[in-house]
């Protein structure tokens, strides 16, 4: 088991953003977690990954106990995310961006950058592979030198996700990675993202485009009021009568 | 050596050679080696500065606290308890480093403006401080006859000349840390806690430690600047740590060029001199400098250095895109979407500055 | 006791002239987002051109401070569109740059005019009244009274008409606002009018119990940036319940311990606030 | 660096015809109005020696006031001296304030070579025996005596400390403190505060009367102090007042009424002396500085100070040469026009280059408003 | 009525819109189709006068408003839910809707619409209380629909209105918007969901590229081949 949540919980003042949730995301495979908006999602993102602290309950990764580890060292630790909104860094080119990502995996510190080691210098070149190398799997390394502010959206959100690949991860969580991407355009993301696995990196989604969601996941979490409604294979959810009630309503285009 | 192609560097080094050459111009001047020399201590720290404002984004106004620690440092040591000044000035600057760190475990809890009027508090309550506490420090009757470095018989430090090249090689040294850290690893690591420190996060970065660091680093090279300092004007009062000299210095690195490797060394320079030749107003000179300051910064605001920079940046970058165009990529043409939550504030004019708010 | 009780009501009177400072200031960065540095010398300012209009031209003392106040009004629209607007595009350090250089000149301007030597104003309002045994200066109530009712106004004015919520509005999101129909620029001036006429009525009012001089805005300017990042920029009841806190912090300290810790303790307080609570004492949360 | 040239270009190059006298001083910030006092004082003598005339070896001389705006912080004096020496080839700098005195002391007798007309009257500039010193108004050390028997004679024996946080009036409040205790007073909490950034007088002045005492120890720049003493009246306090000399009794009449100001021990007034020069001076500069500003020592002083030094390069029959100026000031005091004597010319020079006047003296401000000599015997400057 | 004359608008030095030549007739739906990238929000920031033309004219109602202030705009009927919501973070929800009447301040219409806001977005009525700033990332989105709404606009822009919104909220707001419509109210829409918006629009244009290179009557887009290939993916 990769990764393991058990009776986690957030509470906002009164609100229970997230309420006693348990889930299990396998190796090598894609997990979605959907639900109405408010449902608790992000947050659930942000309670894994450390932005917030748990108000209950646990999260295991690789059965290490992570439950209190801050942000870095989840990354550090082999868990990578993007955000709902796109983050670049506006006013750097996508190469520096995904150079960013390599941060974590870089060993030399100031004094090698001053006296210009050995180390130092493999582990530039050695990023600058990698980085690159992300850029390519994710089809965008064409825009490597331009400004992450003036590309399309489209280009960003693959960014996003191959700054998140050069910390390699083992899991990656993706908030809403296809949002602001036309219905028609998501399929080739939609393949990305399913390409993932074959990589090594499992993944862990928030999506609310459906089509999307439907041939991509092997699992899909359904959160309501920060609870679970329901968990089941894309098949079952489509069909689960709650799930429809309080998150798909009467979905017209299922021929796409 | 493809360095030297880059016309940054080449800039930056023309700079350096034209301020090495200043004795063999003006070495019997006092005055002016007197104004050069402290233009470089306080340049010193105002590289300090360029680290965690220019690279991290954290605007630290507690520079001219540290400046004055590493000063009262070798001051007093050199003089009550006759320490060598060697001695007095590593454990100034080891101190005024340790100093920071400290501070900085509580002042970067805090960000954005309150860290910079936070850090402002802790500069004047070192002012305060070195001010007040008549006994130690003997606060407004300063600290006299400051010790030269000692260097046996080889070179006498109480030779101008000598000094500005001790003071000026220590300089060097700053100069290349900083270029060192800023092409590193490292310095993108600073770089990136500028533009988000959520997104820093994200992707792994220890953003309490590496503020820390980088305040830590400011610090010291406050102590550095302010240690020379003392020994080069031999006479220290509080005015050596006021918050006005703090200011002076952020005036110095604007006017250079914020994150820069030449501009905090440009602008401390040009506005010191700027300041000696407005002397002849007296009284009236800030009448004059104060609109001259103003207009610097709305018409400068990159500063020199970042000016030229920017300059050359748009020069290659339009090599860039060209190339790209021709490798017939359709969708390459101009720039997309900027998703809108990182560009607040009204997005009518894109005249931006590469240095962000947040 | 008698001495406490004094102390006290020195305290608040300090408390109300912080107070008419900060919450400008606050106001300020609020809406243009700029730690307005030259505050302090909009208040030297203040004082001296209440004091011109009252013993230079002779007018009475409240009309006096009225018609500066008008004055400093328009010298801060001036100096939002001279100096601040140009810049709004650009990071806070060039504003901190920007207002130094405007209270360089500033200062210089009030030591050509009025000399650098020290002024004393004169108030009509004279005797003093006791209170539990303290002898209290009929100054120092005009001016808790006065800083009372201001802010009775302002907190209604900011909180409750819709226009002083555009203030609000334009301090969280400059394009939502001018998508809902504020005109930001319009605010902005006019927020920093407002600033310097709270300013200088606090510097009309206090300026008789001291003296006046060209640097008289320095001391208050550390203090008042003190104020407002403890009670959270932006926030009135932080800047009301800092200024009044410190405000008495100060003359109890420099009572009881002893004036250089009383100069100290805005600070001193400051940084252990801020080590507890990093965004000041009323600030609220946002989601990441 | 073209900037620099021409911030010296400016001002004579020591030419035969001309020689510039530099003064450093606070012109702006918060001791402008002091720095400016003494400007004043230098100013009015340079114009009245260049009307009479200077004669240097056979040369006629004319000298120029070039002064340079330091804001009262030492380094920039420094620099400022520096700058004077170097460019104009100034062989005299004057500075008003015993930390810039410190600093420039670091530079005047060594790579270049300076005399310093020093305007304070802290003793320890003349302990750093800077052959190039001369030290102008008397070691204020000497008015510890006649202040404590003064007061405890009109007021008692319980002081209290209301002094300025200056370093010079730490300095006070320590002389005061050691002489008042050796007459066997007492001494109540030291409530100095900064004269300068107390935005209200009435707390620290209820504070001191707290204590209950018959006298108190107040000054730093007349006007603040004469506020407090204002307050302290009001207050109710009828002891009597020891006012240090950076105040002036009869200035602080000007901001508040002089009955708040009575029974007070403090320096002479510069109208009060009957040196042959005052009359004349105290018309000019109610010429210069208008009626209603009071001439007070720092100008009076500065203003002799400045003929003397003409006069000391005249007997020495250099305007370039420092030490020999210095060395002909004993001659010049003798010399000095009458004109020029205003406010208890000085008679001789000690060695380390204090200027003396013997018959040096302090006053008790009565009840009836009158202001009555006491004659003050000096201290030496040695530690 | 509003009509632009072939506008061209651009940032720094590069134009992203090329003469483009829309009209959005009064009470109609007007939706804008196009990738990512085409210019759908530029346009629309231009219209709200937060961009400025480099060329052509902006009329409303016969009014030219091509350098008209935002202010300005909004209190002529103008009103616009921007991509990015721009909400004031650290007001609550409630504050941020009644903020939203500000270029009429009518008391009555003010609980009027407000009523409708919440009865559209019920969500909202649970978090009247909390800071804008804390809501979910859709919540944020009703907000600034309802915001937009509060202004009692002639002419109502939303700039992909159903950004992050669930699939069953995409319904609802889609619907409201024609309900919106229906009550008289003008609306410009740019959506992803291409066959959902134009079912329920009056008139449509598909931009590319910064050009305007299909307008027609949104049913007969529907039907359009080039049309269906690029949006309906059929
Ligand atoms: N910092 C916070 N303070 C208060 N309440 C919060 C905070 N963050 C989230 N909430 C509340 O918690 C609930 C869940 O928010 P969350 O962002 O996880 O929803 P979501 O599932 O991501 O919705 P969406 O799909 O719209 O993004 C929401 O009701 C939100 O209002
Ligand atoms: N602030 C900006 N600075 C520079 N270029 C920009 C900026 N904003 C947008 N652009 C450019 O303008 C073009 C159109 O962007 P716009 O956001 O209008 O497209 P869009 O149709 O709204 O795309 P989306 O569907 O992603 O919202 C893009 O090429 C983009 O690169
Ligand atoms: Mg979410
Ligand atoms: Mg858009």
């Amino acid at each position: 088991m990769l990764l393991e949540i058990r009776g986690l919980g957030k509470r906002f003042g009164g609100l229970d953003a997230v309420k006693n949730v348990d889930l299990d995301v396998q190796e090598g495979q894609v997990t979605a977690v959907i639900g109405p908006n408010g449902a608790g999602k992000s947050t659930l993102f942000n309670l894994i990954h450390g932005f917030y602290r748990p108000t209950s309950g646990s999260v295991a990764f690789n059965g290490r106990d992570i439950t209190h580890s801050s942000p870095h060292n989840s990354v550090s630790g082999g868990i990578a995310r993007t955000f709902q909104t796109t983050h670049l860094f506006d006013d750097s080119t996508l190469l520096e961006n995904v150079l960013a990502g390599r941060i974590v995996r870089s060993k030399s510190n100031v004094f090698d950058a001053i006296f210009h080691t050995p180390r130092h210098r493999r582990e530039s070149a050695l990023n600058h592979d990698k980085a690159l190398e992300a850029l390519e799997f994710c089809g965008v390394a064409e825009f490597r030198h331009d400004l992450a502010s003036n590309v399309p959206q489209e280009v960003q959100k693959r960014t996003a996700v191959a700054m998140a690949l050069a910390t390699e991860p083992e899991l990656m969580l993706l908030d809403e990675p296809a949002g602001g991407i036309p219905e028609e355009e998501t399929t080739d993301f939609g393949n990305l993202i399913r390409s993932l696995p074959s990589r090594g990196v499992s993944v862990l989604l928030v999506e609310h485009k459906m089509s999307m969601i439907m041939d991509l996941a092997d699992t899909i979490l359904v959160l309501d009021h920060g609870q679970k409604l329901a968990i089941g294979s894309p098949a079952e959810i489509q069909s689960n009568p709650d799930v429809i009630r309080a998150y798909l309503g009467s979905t017209k285009d299922e021929e796409n | 050596m493809n360095a030297l192609k880059n016309p940054r560097i080449l800039g930056t080094l023309a700079v350096l050679v034209v301020i090495a050459l200043t004795p063999l111009a003006f070495g019997d001047e006092n005055y002016i080696m007197r104004v050069i020399t402290v233009g470089l201590c306080s340049a010193i720290a105002v590289y300090g500065m360029n680290i965690i404002l220019g690279f991290t984004g954290q605007l630290s106004l507690a520079q001219g606290g540290f400046f004055g620690i590493g000063a009262y440092a070798v001051g007093l040591l050199t003089t009550d308890f006759d320490w060598s000044f060697w001695q007095a000035f590593l454990v100034g600057v080891v101190g005024t480093s340790a100093i920071g760190y400290l501070s900085g475990l509580i002042a970067l809890r805090t960000k954005d403006e309150y860290f910079a009027i936070f850090t402002m508090a802790i500069g004047f309550i070192i002012f305060l401080i070195i001010s007040r506490w008549e006994s130690v420090t003997h606060a407004h009757s300063g600290v006299n006859n400051v010790k030269f470095p000692e260097a046996g018989d080889i070179v006498d430090f109480s030779n101008p000349t000598a000094m500005f090249y001790l003071v000026f090689v220590i300089l060097l040294v700053c100069v290349y840390i900083t270029y060192a850290i800023r092409r590193s690893s490292v310095g993108r690591t600073l770089l990136t806690i500028r533009t988000s420190e959520d997104l820093a996060d994200a992707i792994g970065v220890n953003v309490g430690l590496s503020k820390q660091l980088a305040f830590a680093a400011s610090a010291f090279f406050g102590g550095l600047g302010g240690g020379l300092y003392a020994s080069v004007v031999g006479f220290i009062g509080p005015d050596a740590a006021t918050v006005d000299k703090t200011f002076e210095f952020l005036m110095f690195i604007l006017v250079g060029g914020m994150g820069t490797v030449a501009g905090p060394l440009v602008g401390t320079m040009i506005v010191t001199f700027l300041f000696e030749f407005f002397q002849d107003f007296q009284a009236y000179r800030f009448i004059v400098l104060g609109p001259v300051i103003i207009a610097l910064v709305i018409f400068a605001p990159r500063g020199i250095v970042g000016y030229l920079g920017g300059f050359i940046d748009r020069r290659a970058r339009k090599r860039r895109i060209g190339s790209i165009r021709t490798n017939g990529q359709s969708r390459s043409d101009g720039a997309t979407h900027t998703n809108a939550s990182t560009r607040a504030g009204n997005s009518a004019d894109t005249a931006t500055t590469t240095e962000e708010e947040k | 006791m008698t001495l406490f009780i004094q102390q006290l009501f020195n305290g608040i009177a300090l408390g109300g002239i912080y107070c008419l400072a900060a919450i400008g200031l606050t106001l300020v960065f609020g809406v243009l987002r700029i730690p307005n540095l030259a505050h302090g010398a909009l208040y030297m300012l203040g004082a001296y051109v209440t004091y011109f209009f009252l013993t230079t031209v002779g007018v009475p003392y409240v009309a006096a401070i009225g018609i500066a106040a008008l004055i400093l009004f328009v010298l801060g629209v001036l100096l939002e569109r001279l100096v601040f607007h140009p810049l709004r595009n650009a990071p806070h350090t060039h504003h901190m740059i920007a207002a130094i250089g405007a209270m360089f000149f500033f200062q210089s301007v009030a030591q050509v005019i009025w000399g650098a030597d020290f002024k004393r104003m004169e108030t009509p309002i004279s005797g003093s009244l006791q209170i539990l045994g303290a002898e209290i200066s009929a100054q120092r109530i005009v001016i808790i009274v006065t800083a009372v009712i201001v802010l009775g106004l302002l907190t209604w004015f900011i909180k409750r008409s819709i226009h002083g919520q555009t203030i609000e509005a334009i301090e969280q999101d400059r394009t939502g606002a001018a998508l809902v129909g504020i005109n930001p620029a319009m605010v902005s001036m006019l927020t920093l009018g407002l600033s310097a006429l709270l300013v200088t009525i606090a510097a009309g009012l206090v300026s008789p119990i001291n003296l006046l001089s060209p640097t008289m805005g320095a001391a208050l300017n550390l203090k008042v940036f003190a104020i407002i990042i403890l009670g959270g920029l932006g926030s009135l009841p932080g800047a009301i319940v800092g200024s009044f806190a410190l405000a008495i912090a100060e003359t109890m300290t420099s009572t009881y311990i002893s004036s250089a810790v009383g100069e100290a303790v805005a600070f001193i307080v400051l940084v252990a606030v801020l080590a507890i609570r990093p965004t000041g004492l009323f600030a609220k949360a946002v989601q990441r | 660096l073209g900037a620099c040239g021409g911030g010296g270009g400016s001002g004579a190059s020591g030419g035969d015809d001309s020689v510039v006298i530099g003064y450093t001083g606070p012109l702006s910030g918060g001791g402008a109005a002091y720095g400016k006092n003494v400007q004043t004082g230098l100013q009015m003598a340079v114009d009245d020696l260049n009307e009479d005339g200077l004669e240097v070896d056979g040369k006629k001389v004319t000298i120029e006031l070039k002064s340079l705006d330091d804001k009262y912080a030492p380094s920039t004096a420094a620099s400022n001296a520096q700058r004077l020496a170097d460019q104009d080839e100034a062989p005299v700098v004057v500075s008003p304030n015993a930390g810039a005195i410190k600093a420039i002391q670091q530079i005047n007798d060594g790579r270049s070579k300076f005399m310093i007309s020093a305007y304070t009257s802290d003793p320890a500039i003349m302990q750093a025996d800077n052959a190039l010193t001369m030290m102008i108004p008397p070691n204020f050390e000497s008015y510890a005596k006649p202040y404590t028997e003064q007061g405890m004679k009109h007021g008692g024996k319980k002081l209290a400390l209301l002094g300025t946080e200056s370093e010079y009036g730490q300095q006070w409040t320590k002389a005061i403190t050691d002489e008042w205790k050796k007459a066997g007073g007492t001494i109540g909490a030291d409530n100095s505060i900064s004269y300068a950034t107390v935005s209200d007088f009435a707390g620290p002045v209820s504070k001191a009367l707290a204590e209950k005492p018959d006298s108190i120890f107040v000054g730093g720049p007349s006007q603040p102090t004469a506020l407090i003493m204002e307050q302290a009246r009001k207050q109710g306090f009828e002891g009597s007042f020891l006012v240090m000399d950076q105040a002036k009794l009869d200035e602080m009449a000007t901001v508040t009424k002089i009955e708040n100001l009575t029974n007070s021990i403090g320096v002479l007034p510069v109208k009060e002396y009957d040196d042959p020069g005052n009359k004349d001076f105290l018309k000019k500069y109610a010429e210069v500085a208008g009626e209603d500003k009071v001439a007070t020592s720092e100008t009076a002083l500065n203003y002799q100070s400045m003929a003397i030094i003409a006069k000391a390069m005249e007997v020495a029959g250099t305007t370039s040469d420092p030490d020999k100026i210095r060395a002909a000031v004993p001659d010049a005091l003798s010399k000095v026009d009458d004109k020029y004597k205003v406010n208890g010319f000085p008679t001789k020079i000690t060695d380390q280059g204090h200027l003396m006047n013997p018959e040096l003296e302090v006053t008790y401000l009565n009840e009836d408003e009158k202001y009555t000599k006491i004659p003050v015997e000096q201290v030496s400057d040695a530690k | 009525m509003l009509s632009l004359e072939n506008i061209s608008v651009g940032y720094d030095a590069t134009d992203v819109l090329h003469g483009v030549s829309v009209t959005a007739r009064p009470g109609e739906l007007t939706v804008i189709l196009g990738a990512n990238g085409s210019g759908k929000t530029t346009l629309f920031k231009t219209i709200s006068g937060l961009l400025r033309t480099r060329s052509g004219s902006i009329e409303y109602n016969g009014q030219t408003i091509r350098r008209t202030r935002p202010s300005s705009i909004v209190k002529l009927g103008i009103a616009q839910c921007p991509e990015g919501r721009h909400l004031f973070g650290k007001m609550s929800v409630e504050k941020n809707l009644r903020l939203g009447t500000y270029p009429h301040r009518n008391r009555t219409r003010t609980e009027e619409i407000l009523s409708d806001v919440l009865d559209l977005f019920p969500i909202l009525k649970e978090k009247a209380a909390q800071p804008a700033g804390s809501l979910s990332g859709g919540q944020q989105q009703m907000v600034s629909i309802g915001r937009a709404l509060m202004s009692d606009p002639s002419l109502l822009i939303l700039d992909e209105p159903s950004m992050g919104l669930a699939p069953l909220v995409v319904e609802q707001v889609l619907e409201s918007i024609a309900q919106i419509n229906r009550n008289g109210i003008g609306v410009l829409l740019s959506e992803q969901n291409a066959r959902a918006s134009l079912s329920i629009a009056h008139r449509g244009y598909v931009l590319a590229e910064g050009r305007v290179v299909l307008a027609d009557d949104a049913d007969k887009l529907l039907d359009n081949p080039q049309v269906q290939a690029a949006y309906l993916g059929l």
